[in-house]
């Protein structure tokens, strides 16, 4: 399918996909509030999460604006039904064991720090602005999150067994963070944002690297779980996630927190 | 003893007393078994207002409030390695509260319940727990003090955070008031709880006074909380929660109401609200994190010798 | 304190109690769809949810109609928040494990089937009437669960030990069931309903007689858990039961299902 | 041989195969693997249903709902029944199925993703599986076609309950009309495929059609679910979710276009939307369950063995 899109309907897509992945990916990982194998990985999570909804505001921010019809941040978070989310499924599993949790996080944060390093040099100024702030978080989660992979992998054998499962279980949520279509075209014709499917020799090696270190095997099946970023078609997960995150403004609408 | 002596003379000069300084057994236990139930809490706290992280109303409301959680997730760590300078490890403390043999803040073992609750939290709990702890400041035993110091600011940020919360609650919809005093009326006396029983029911106070492991009595913070709190709850246009509060022009105090006794002692015992359940959440976060403990050890350990072979 | 409530804002308040009970135990029980040990359980578990939500359908019509405000059993059911439920906290405890679901349940149909036993009896005759078809369904509900708990509590050691810790854990929830206030006393005296403190001892002759046969033990502390059944301070989980039970009602209100 | 030409002369004059006659291996085998996977589709068919129940929103829904999840475990457990007479245990076809190697409906691995999907698995999912089925009823094997006979019955009831929920939803508000056709749109081609690849494609079918274990052809089936169906929609006021859906004067049927076969060949295969997570709930299931039979079974052998003791 070729572009039938607009410059402004492509941005607001691609501004709603970049904010519900770390809206959606924020509210996972705050689940884990309190309840981390470790009292450093309780205060990791919880900054981890910090961060993630504090670019949300910036992106659904800017596609409110973008949007033009006078949405903030928060009528986009908390009022769209899951249909109208744009985050890739990956964000959206939950959370498992912790070492499937840290897995999703580092499979997320290599794409994410590789993307966000890109829109740095966004021919939208705006886009470039959340990306210099966003990157610098970004940069300290894969550093983290990698570290952890690798601890984990190459760890006990229980500890080994786990992340092998939880990266089998992910890998196929991998695909769909490099899609490209009609929209991502004309956001790279723009040079707003890069093609998706120009960053997978970079992930790739990334990801292969640090996987190496920690004596873990990538998946052969190519098949990938798509429908996400367009919202075609979510997991089951996100309906249930979003009955909690929007409860309040659903219940009692129109007030002011 | 001779050497009891010198460390009371330090004390009564205000001098801080440091890990490494001689100390009695008492000291150092009374010490421990305080510090550690303060870490605790920080820790069990986190369950409570994490309750509510995935249902806050606004992105700002919910990075305020994960930024809260991560402080107290913080500060459990800062008061783990004081109470660490006493020759008591982290793993054991914990232990002590897994088997219920050490105790963490009462009040968390009341549930939240709406969302007017977290700001609640934040004003009455934590602007207790500061009141409580600007005295502690003064505290002998040095590494506790400091934590104190540095606790204190973070948590007087919560207070205020919290009452700008539960503000917004109480000025919106009807409905938003309507929480707002009912988290009110919930909490009221479990914060009241909070500074302990009366000063003539008070076990432990009297060489914690000497000490100065204590500086000030429970029914002395308990008043001058109440002091601070009922003008803003007047400003906040909400029912008081204790038909006995009063304004007494003599004393120039506030007069004000006991809470339930039984109920403080039904949950110092284990019957609250909330704690069995506070207690296996905590359980089963470590039992379910021992593999992730293990596996990290264990990769340290092999970077370890691979670097020692190496060399 | 004695009762300054009218007899139409006590009987209301019984009926919700009613109602509210079988609704937040039906969810819970609906929970297990699909999930349950065997398929004979699976079926066994929805048939419960089923005869439940029907009484809620009774109990709660009949509250809206004696409130007079016009609402309907779903307007009572999906449109009220924590604080308005009146169900005692034995029903919206989470699952656990199938041996507290079992016990729970066992737990609560001794209440009931004992209850409903006396409302068939009500003067008001709606209520003998809506009694009158859910006692039926209380004792079916009764045998089964009492021979589950038999079965499992005198089974193996793994399941002997888990019943006891449902039993342990759920002990402390029982009193409410019992407790008596102005609402119970108007509709004792009005004859509508009997005073739930009466129907203890029956209780405890049935429950400790299923018991026996289950080789458990009850525990000897007397503290009960309360503020569910008044609305005073209901536990956590009710509130994230609401967030999935009343999702769409709050986020398409005004809609026909 | 003598048997097997008795075995069809009894199947070509409509006489029905009981558990007892004499039977072909393969023809034994055939129907296990296709009443299993029948058996096993209705037990993995309540996961999407019964991701609903707890949102269900009116208690008149969630009573339907719940009443036709119920009956499709009792579907199940009819069709493991049925498949028993033929020398296989539940037990063993829930292995193989826990194991990967037997399959379920592969429509069961797609998701239910709003609250219009219910009606639209009961009205097009019900709706395939019944034309299917009552095709079945014909069956050669006695126990299947009696099976097939009294679940049509109730198929046919959850269909219309199905039908009448999405009318509700067409007939409603604008969101309520949009869920209703994105459901429509999501499950119509992974409904088509319901009736397995074309006639042309299909491995097992000409044996089958001869052992009448099958009565009717893969692709004959699907134009008679499309004929029903499109009717359906108009009535509904829905898009058709197919651009190539004409009537056909001339053949006197629709016209319609294929469904991704490579998608279905994908899912079969194993990946499909939710294949994992339909899997892994069950097999959660089955193990966190393995504690409660074990307890049953003990249970009932002390009453038995305590019984034969008092004799």
């Amino acid at each position: 399918m070729t572009a039938t899109i607009t410059k402004e309907d492509a941005l607001l897509q691609f501004l709603l996909r970049m904010g519900d992945n770390t809206l959606i990916l924020g509210h996972r990982v705050s689940e884990w509030c309190g309840h981390s194998p470790i009292l450093e990985e309780d205060i990791a999570l919880a900054n981890t999460a910090l961060d993630l909804i504090g670019q949300t505001q910036m992106w659904l921010g800017l596609a409110g604006e973008v949007q033009g019809e006078g949405k903030s941040a928060d009528d986009l978070a908390f009022l769209r039904d899951a249909w109208d989310f744009r985050n890739v499924l990956l964000t959206e599993v939950p959370n498992g064991d912790f070492g499937r949790t840290m897995m999703r996080q580092f499979l997320f944060d290599a794409w994410h720090s590789i993307i966000l390093g890109r829109l740095i040099k966004s021919s939208d100024a705006r886009v470039a602005e959340i990306a210099a702030k966003a990157s610098k978080e970004a940069a300290y989660h894969l550093e983290r999150s990698g570290d952890t992979v690798v601890g984990l992998g190459d760890g006990t054998e229980e500890s080994h067994a786990r992340m092998q499962d939880a990266l089998d279980y992910l890998w196929p949520y991998v695909g769909e963070m490099f899609a490209c279509d009609a929209a991502d075209s004309e956001m790279a014709a723009a040079g707003i944002a890069p093609d998706p499917s120009g960053l997978r020799d970079e992930f790739d090696a990334l990801v292969g690297r640090v996987l190496t270190d920690a004596t873990l095997t990538i998946p052969s099946s190519k098949w990938a779980h798509s429908g996400g970023r367009d919202g075609r078609m979510h997991t089951e997960h996100l309906g249930h996630l979003l009955t909690q995150m929007q409860w309040l403004q659903r219940a009692y609408p129109g007030c002011k927190w | 003893s001779e050497q009891e002596r010198a460390f009371q003379d330090k004390i009564d000069n205000d001098i801080k007393i440091e890990p490494r300084d001689w100390m009695p057994d008492d000291y150092r236990a009374t010490l421990i078994r305080q510090m550690g139930q303060h870490a605790h809490s920080e820790v069990v706290g986190q369950l409570p207002e994490g309750n509510w992280i995935t249902r806050a109303p606004t992105l700002e409301r919910k990075a305020i409030l994960l930024a809260k959680v991560q402080d107290e997730a913080g500060h459990g760590l800062y008061l783990y390695s004081s109470a660490e300078t006493l020759g008591e490890t982290r793993d054991e403390l914990v232990r002590l509260l897994h088997e219920g043999r050490m105790k963490y803040s009462s009040i968390f073992n009341y549930p939240t319940l709406n969302w007017a609750d977290i700001g609640a939290v934040g004003w009455l709990v934590d602007g207790a727990a500061i009141v409580n702890q600007v005295a502690l400041q003064r505290t002998s035993y040095g590494p506790y003090s400091r934590a104190m110091i540095r606790i204190c600011k973070e948590e007087s940020f919560h207070a205020r955070q919290g009452y700008h919360a539960i503000m917004q609650m109480a000025f919106g919809s009807p409905e938003q008031k309507k929480m707002a005093q009912d988290a009110l009326n919930r909490l009221w006396f479990p914060a009241m709880m909070m500074f302990g029983p009366h000063d003539s029911d008070s076990t432990h106070s009297e060489q914690s006074m000497a000490w100065k492991i204590k500086v000030k009595s429970n029914d002395e913070l308990r008043q001058q909380f109440v002091d601070q709190t009922i003008p803003q709850i007047e400003y906040l246009g909400l029912d008081l929660p204790d038909p006995a509060i009063k304004w007494n022009e003599e004393r120039g105090h506030y007069d004000f109401g006991d809470p339930d006794w039984d109920e403080f002692m039904d949950v110092i015992r284990g019957n609250g609200p909330c704690n069995v359940d506070r207690l296996s959440a905590r359980k089963k976060a470590w039992d379910d994190g021992e593999w992730v403990r293990d596996g990290l050890l264990a990769h340290a350990r092999k970077k370890a010798s691979a670097k020692v072979a190496a060399e």
